[in-house]
């Protein structure tokens, strides 16, 4: 773990595990990152969402930037760790597409809709779909709701790795697709095909916020502050936004207020019986 | 553990799932590999059907699917999986993509074991008059069942856990239910009983697989 | 009689790191219809590499096989193996299915000629009753004993009654009695059944029981190839007439020699026998002529091709003028023979 | 094309990847495969230092490994993984647990190509006083050799596949380049040319795998 | 002479799904030190199991087995091996290394025995050389005929000056004059190393040319024992006597016989040869004296451990009262013989 190790240069570097190293927005932050606080950015690129949290406890890493509020706290709750956000980045929509159908009131009963597999966007998706009128949930559905949960449903749920839910949609083997953003965007997927999607300023929509979290001892790091920071930064904003396709949205949400989301999701989770 | 238990009818498929997914690919793969190892191993240069031309092809062909990434060769194959399983996600899809690409890995093994088989006993077979053919399946098979059967006991294991890629495209299984509602969850009970039932299911396989070959070999 | 095998100039390379090692050099041969012909030479001599040769097991390097009216090097591969469900053929390494029992082995064949189920298990039940391994019918080869496993291969080969029989060493393994039991079913397909036989063997009883003419190899090549009256009789090579005395056993070994020697003082004196009425009464004739007391120490004689065949030592004992004197009478009398002095078997 | 040009330096340092991982778990899981695939065909009853109870436990033990998906596996090892290499992530922790997964695997294979060896050999070897690991070293795998050389191709071809694994723990890998930079941004020709390379790489280690095994057998 | 190797009550029975088969059956032997003991007997009588229990390739069912002063069947598996060092041993099947060129062969046991690179290159080479095969030192076995296989297993057997070597039809794919070669080695080692050996076989001449004592095994068990001379002047079973005759080609065969008849008309009678000095002279005598005319038709007399065995046929002709007069007067000097009718041998 090569924190604060100094490079050739006289360059700290700085590790940060992510799930999307190759989104061009981080060639613009590793720049800058140079440029302003002479620190040499090194991507740690994890392709399994379970891993760069353990990473960072086990120090491995020094931040990492892929996860929402509520997939740390599940992660807090279930390990007995203590990752703290640092820096919010970005909350981003997660749209239902359909190609076939016009709006969700096409959809025939019977209509194959895809949902990501892992349990953070299923739980999501299947909240879109039950504000949509698709499906509805035992209780009312929680951030932890999976396919087992829907106690009454319009459509047939396929449940799919979140790569996948955009090219079964082209393909023509679902009618509908909950797709992350990020995906939609990489499949060329225009906004105007969104049939149905979650509200990003919405109260609820907090726990999605993404953010740079890192271990508890560094949550007053200067620099891991500054780097945090340096996301808002209007360039790599600007790439950031037209790598999402114009949907993402700027959360101006403190490190103080993240964590005390944190603190509440996490009292939720455990009282829906989480990491027992 | 209660979350688990909720999962439990989840549970349930997944092991159905696993089931369906490694023995029709098992048998898919089984087959279509067996004859794909055969002409490995027949056009051999210096054996029965000798045909370095054809030898080359197939070895390139057969080495051209295994180190592709799963989900690559999956959407590679979309329109095939289509037109011959009319979809290409869930089980249905699952199966044609891990048949066909563990095809190739089970060619590799029936070559490997074919190749053991003493010339002698090919020899004297020729020298009846049988056909390549004929020699293949009454001598060769039969010469090298022991190993063979071992290593269709290893792709046998090898399936199961491919069987868990099948998660990718919607095909669920032990597997991707471990990595779905286990790890991705921090659920350990998930994990640890998922994975215990994976690990019993494919010690029952190698048991009676070595069961199989030792009956074969007589020793 | 027809060639029912013609090989002409055939020669057999093998390209080793080593070299090339010429196994079988530039060898016509005809084995005619109906015949059954004894291959002998020494070990790595290429007898076994020529067998090979007729059945097209190995390409020749050179020449071609007729078998039948087939040239069998101008045949493509399928019509090859029409001709090769033709002939059996018995290996020196036996080469059984492992993976097939005593029985299945010899149901194999049967098989390939499509021979239905109720006649394939009486014939293999007959073939294994004679070979005298009926009771080993379930049994899988690596059970079986270095001579059954043999009997195994001389029941698959002989199992669809083939046309040409290829023996190669087909007794190496057995014991005498079961040597002799399967000479006598080896000539009886061939007298009976009209069977065309090639045998290669070391074993001279193999050769004098059931061969009508004998190859002699050497280095590749037929150095000899007669009647195996003929050829024993009257070796034309050095390396034939070494063969043949390891055989025949006709003249002592110096060991013996010297034995005999101490034993007894007189003259010693090896007779050839010829096919000769009354042969060895002639000679006890001009023994007792010239006066000479003699005595029989050591050889025999014995059959071949239903014709006398061997030697006699004796041992003359008497005045040294009229032992020579009876040992010109047989010279004039054309009787070979040869005084045995120790160094002389050297 | 323009944005593979922009990911060229990732490109390359795949291909490093692939090489370091493939190549160091390929000597690491051979030698450790060897190992337990000698227990495992040694200990068979029967065989050379027959043993039924390790025969029993190597032959669970070993197929609890394969059939686990790998990043299940991958976090039950992190401890031991962190103390043998410092780190669990990354190439280095990847090479570790692939090594370790693909131990299990080649043990398999070496049993499988083991068992095929003529007992009459063995028994000749007994009988001139050698003890069981002189046998196994100086007959069973010079005598196996020619299909064990393919066993190791085979497993060669596999790891290039598990490499593309590796990605889960940041340790990239052209399998994984080809995921990232090419699959989920439809960056087809990052697809193509990466998996060029890759088909490349394996088709170069079969041609040599098959060289040695032939040279091994000697046609 | 103490013994080398002692069977006590050694019993093996290998149990198959059809049923257990006893191959050694309550055996008890002694092989003494320094001597050279033949084992013959039918094919699947058990010879190569009663070996590979001498040097525990086998365990028995049940019964002891000593070599020297070690009790093999008792011993660790470690200490066996030690023991097995001093053992060499020829296979039936040759089972030579395939991965191993021909020197690699032979070369190996010299390793196990830790013989050091110059000199176990050297004694490698004399060993091929006198098989001759040190043209073939770098070929591989699957490159070899069947008799220099066998020849390559007599070179690795005999590498390490092994103090026992077990020879499991060591010459059976040899021909004669190679045979005769490996035998006289195989004499010359037991002679002036003191090398004792065990030798399987079906070929008398091995038996007749180097082995002390004969042992003859029956269906598991040993059912004579004795110096070879013994065993074959007088068989004590029927077996045995069976055995024997195959070998000396003593009394003609039904075929020949017959046509003996035909050529002789006069009376056919077989007399055993005794190891007695003037024997045929006493006989021509006999025959003389009562005004018989001999002939001899078939038959012959050899040495056996250097003594004098065999059968001379006779064709006698005279008055019946004559030569029932000299059949009586051979009877009197205690003279066994046989009158030959076409019957009698059938
Ligand atoms: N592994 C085995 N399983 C079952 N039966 C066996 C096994 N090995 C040998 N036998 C049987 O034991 C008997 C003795 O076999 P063995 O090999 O000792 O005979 P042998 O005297 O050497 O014969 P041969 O002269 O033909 O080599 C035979 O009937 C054989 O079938
Ligand atoms: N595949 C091969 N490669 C190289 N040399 C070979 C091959 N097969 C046979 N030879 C050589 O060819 C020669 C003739 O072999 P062949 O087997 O015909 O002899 P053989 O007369 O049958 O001898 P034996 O009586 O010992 O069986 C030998 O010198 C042998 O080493
Ligand atoms: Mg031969
Ligand atoms: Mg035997």
């Amino acid at each position: 773990n090569g924190s604060k190790g100094a490079g050739a240069s006289g360059a700290k570097t700085v590790s940060i595990g992510t799930s999307d190293a190759s989104d061009p927005t981080w060639t613009i932050y590793k720049k800058l990152a140079k440029e302003k606080y002479n620190v040499d950015i090194k991507l740690v690129n994890f392709s399994d969402y379970s891993q760069p949290n353990p990473a960072l406890a086990q120090n491995q890493i020094d931040l990492n930037e892929f996860q929402h509020i509520e997939f740390l706290a599940v992660y807090n709750v279930t390990n007995h760790q203590d990752i703290q956000p640092i820096g919010a980045t970005v909350t981003v929509p997660l749209p239902l597409y359909s190609l076939k159908y016009k709006s969700v009131a096409d959809l025939p009963a019977g209509a194959k809709v895809a949902i990501p597999n892992d349990q953070v966007n299923q739980a999501r998706g299947l909240l879109v779909l039950q504000s949509a009128g698709l499906v509805t949930l035992k209780n009312g559905g929680t951030a932890f709701s999976t396919v087992n949960d829907i106690t009454s449903k319009k459509v047939t749920i396929e449940t799919l790795d979140a790569a996948q839910t955009a090219p079964a949609l082209k393909n023509g083997a679902v009618d509908a697709s909950i797709i992350n953003n990020n995906y939609a965007v990489l499949a060329k997927l225009p906004t105007s095909d969104v049939i149905a999607k979650d509200d990003p300023s919405s109260e609820a929509a907090q726990n999605y916020v993404n953010f740079f979290a890192a271990r508890k001892a560094d949550i007053h790091n200067k620099l891991y502050l500054e780097l945090a920071a340096l996301y808002h930064n209007p360039a790599v904003e600007a790439a950031a936004l037209k790598e999402s396709g114009g949907t993402a949205v700027f959360s101006k949400l403190t490190p103080a207020q993240l964590q005390a989301q944190l603190k509440k999701t996490e009292a939720d989770a455990r009282a829906a019986g989480i990491g027992k | 553990m209660n979350e688990f238990i909720s999962d439990l009818p989840t549970f349930y498929q997944s092991i159905w799932q696993t089931l369906v997914i490694v023995f029709v690919s098992l048998i898919f793969s089984g087959v279509l590999g067996l004859l794909i190892g055969i002409v490995l191993y027949g056009t051999r240069p210096g054996n029965l059907i000798e045909n370095r031309v054809a030898y080359a092809i197939t070895n390139v062909v057969v080495n051209i699917v295994r180190p592709v990434p799963f989900i690559i060769f999956v959407s590679a194959i979309v329109p095939l999986t289509i037109r011959v399983m009319g979809t290409f996600i869930g089980v249905r899809g699952a199966v044609f993509a891990i048949s066909l690409g563990a095809a190739f890995a089970v060619a590799r093994i029936v070559e490997q074991n074919l190749v053991g088989v003493d010339p002698g006993v090919i020899e004297a077979a020729r020298a009846m008059g049988a056909g390549p053919m004929r020699i293949i399946f009454t001598v060769l098979i039969p010469e090298g069942l022991g190993p063979l059967i071992l290593g269709y006991t290893f792709v046998f294991v090898g399936l199961v856990d491919m069987s868990a890629q099948a998660g990718a495209i919607g095909g669920g299984g032990l597997g991707n239910f471990a990595l779905t509602y286990g790890v991705q969850r921090y659920n350990y009970p998930a994990i640890y009983i998922t994975v215990a039932v994976i690990i019993v299911l494919v010690q029952l396989g190698q048991f009676f697989g070595n069961y199989l070959s030792r009956k074969a070999m007589r020793h | 009689m027809a060639a029912l095998v013609r090989l002409q100039n055939v020669t057999k390379q093998y390209r080793t790191p080593n070299g090339t090692v010429t196994a079988v050099d530039a060898v016509d041969l005809d084995v005619e219809q109906g015949e059954i012909l004894g291959v002998i030479g020494y070990s790595g001599a290429g007898k076994s590499t020529l067998v090979r040769l007729i059945n097209a097991l190995e390409k020749p390097t050179d020449g071609t096989v007729h078998v039948g009216n087939d040239e069998l090097t101008a045949l493509p591969e399928r019509r090859v193996r029409a001709v090769r469900r033709e002939i059996g053929m018995i290996f020196q390494q036996f080469n059984l299915f492992n993976s097939r029992t005593v029985a299945g082995n010899v149901a194999y064949p049967l098989k390939l000629a499509g021979v239905g189920q109720p006649e394939r298990d009486q014939r293999v039940a007959r073939l294994l009753d004679f070979v005298g391994l009926l009771e080993k019918a379930h049994s899988f080869p690596d059970q079986l004993s270095g001579g059954q496993k043999q009997r195994v291969g001389i029941a698959r080969a002989l199992a669809t009654d083939p046309k040409l029989l290829l023996a190669d060493e087909a007794t190496s393994a057995l014991d005498p009695e079961t040597t002799a039991d399967v000479l006598a079913l080896l000539k009886r397909v061939n007298r009976e059944l009209g069977i065309t036989i090639v045998v290669i063997t070391h074993e001279m009883d193999v050769i004098r029981t059931i061969a009508d003419r004998v190859a002699v190899m050497d280095n590749g090549r037929i150095v000899e190839l007669g009647s195996v009256y003929d050829v024993f009789s009257a070796p034309s090579t050095p390396t034939v007439a070494r063969f043949v005395a390891t055989v025949l056993h006709d003249r002592p070994s110096p060991e013996t020699l010297s034995r005999l020697r101490a034993a007894h003082p007189g003259r010693l004196v090896t007779v050839k026998v010829l096919d000769q009425k009354g042969f060895t009464g002639l000679l006890s004739r001009v023994f007792a002529e010239h006066h000479v007391e003699n005595q029989i120490v050591y050889g025999g004689i014995s059959e071949l091709q239903e014709r006398s065949i061997g030697a006699l030592t004796y041992e003359l004992t008497g005045p040294q003028a009229s032992v020579d004197g009876a040992l010109a009478a047989l010279t004039a009398q054309g009787i070979d023979y040869a005084e045995e002095r120790v160094e002389d078997n050297a």
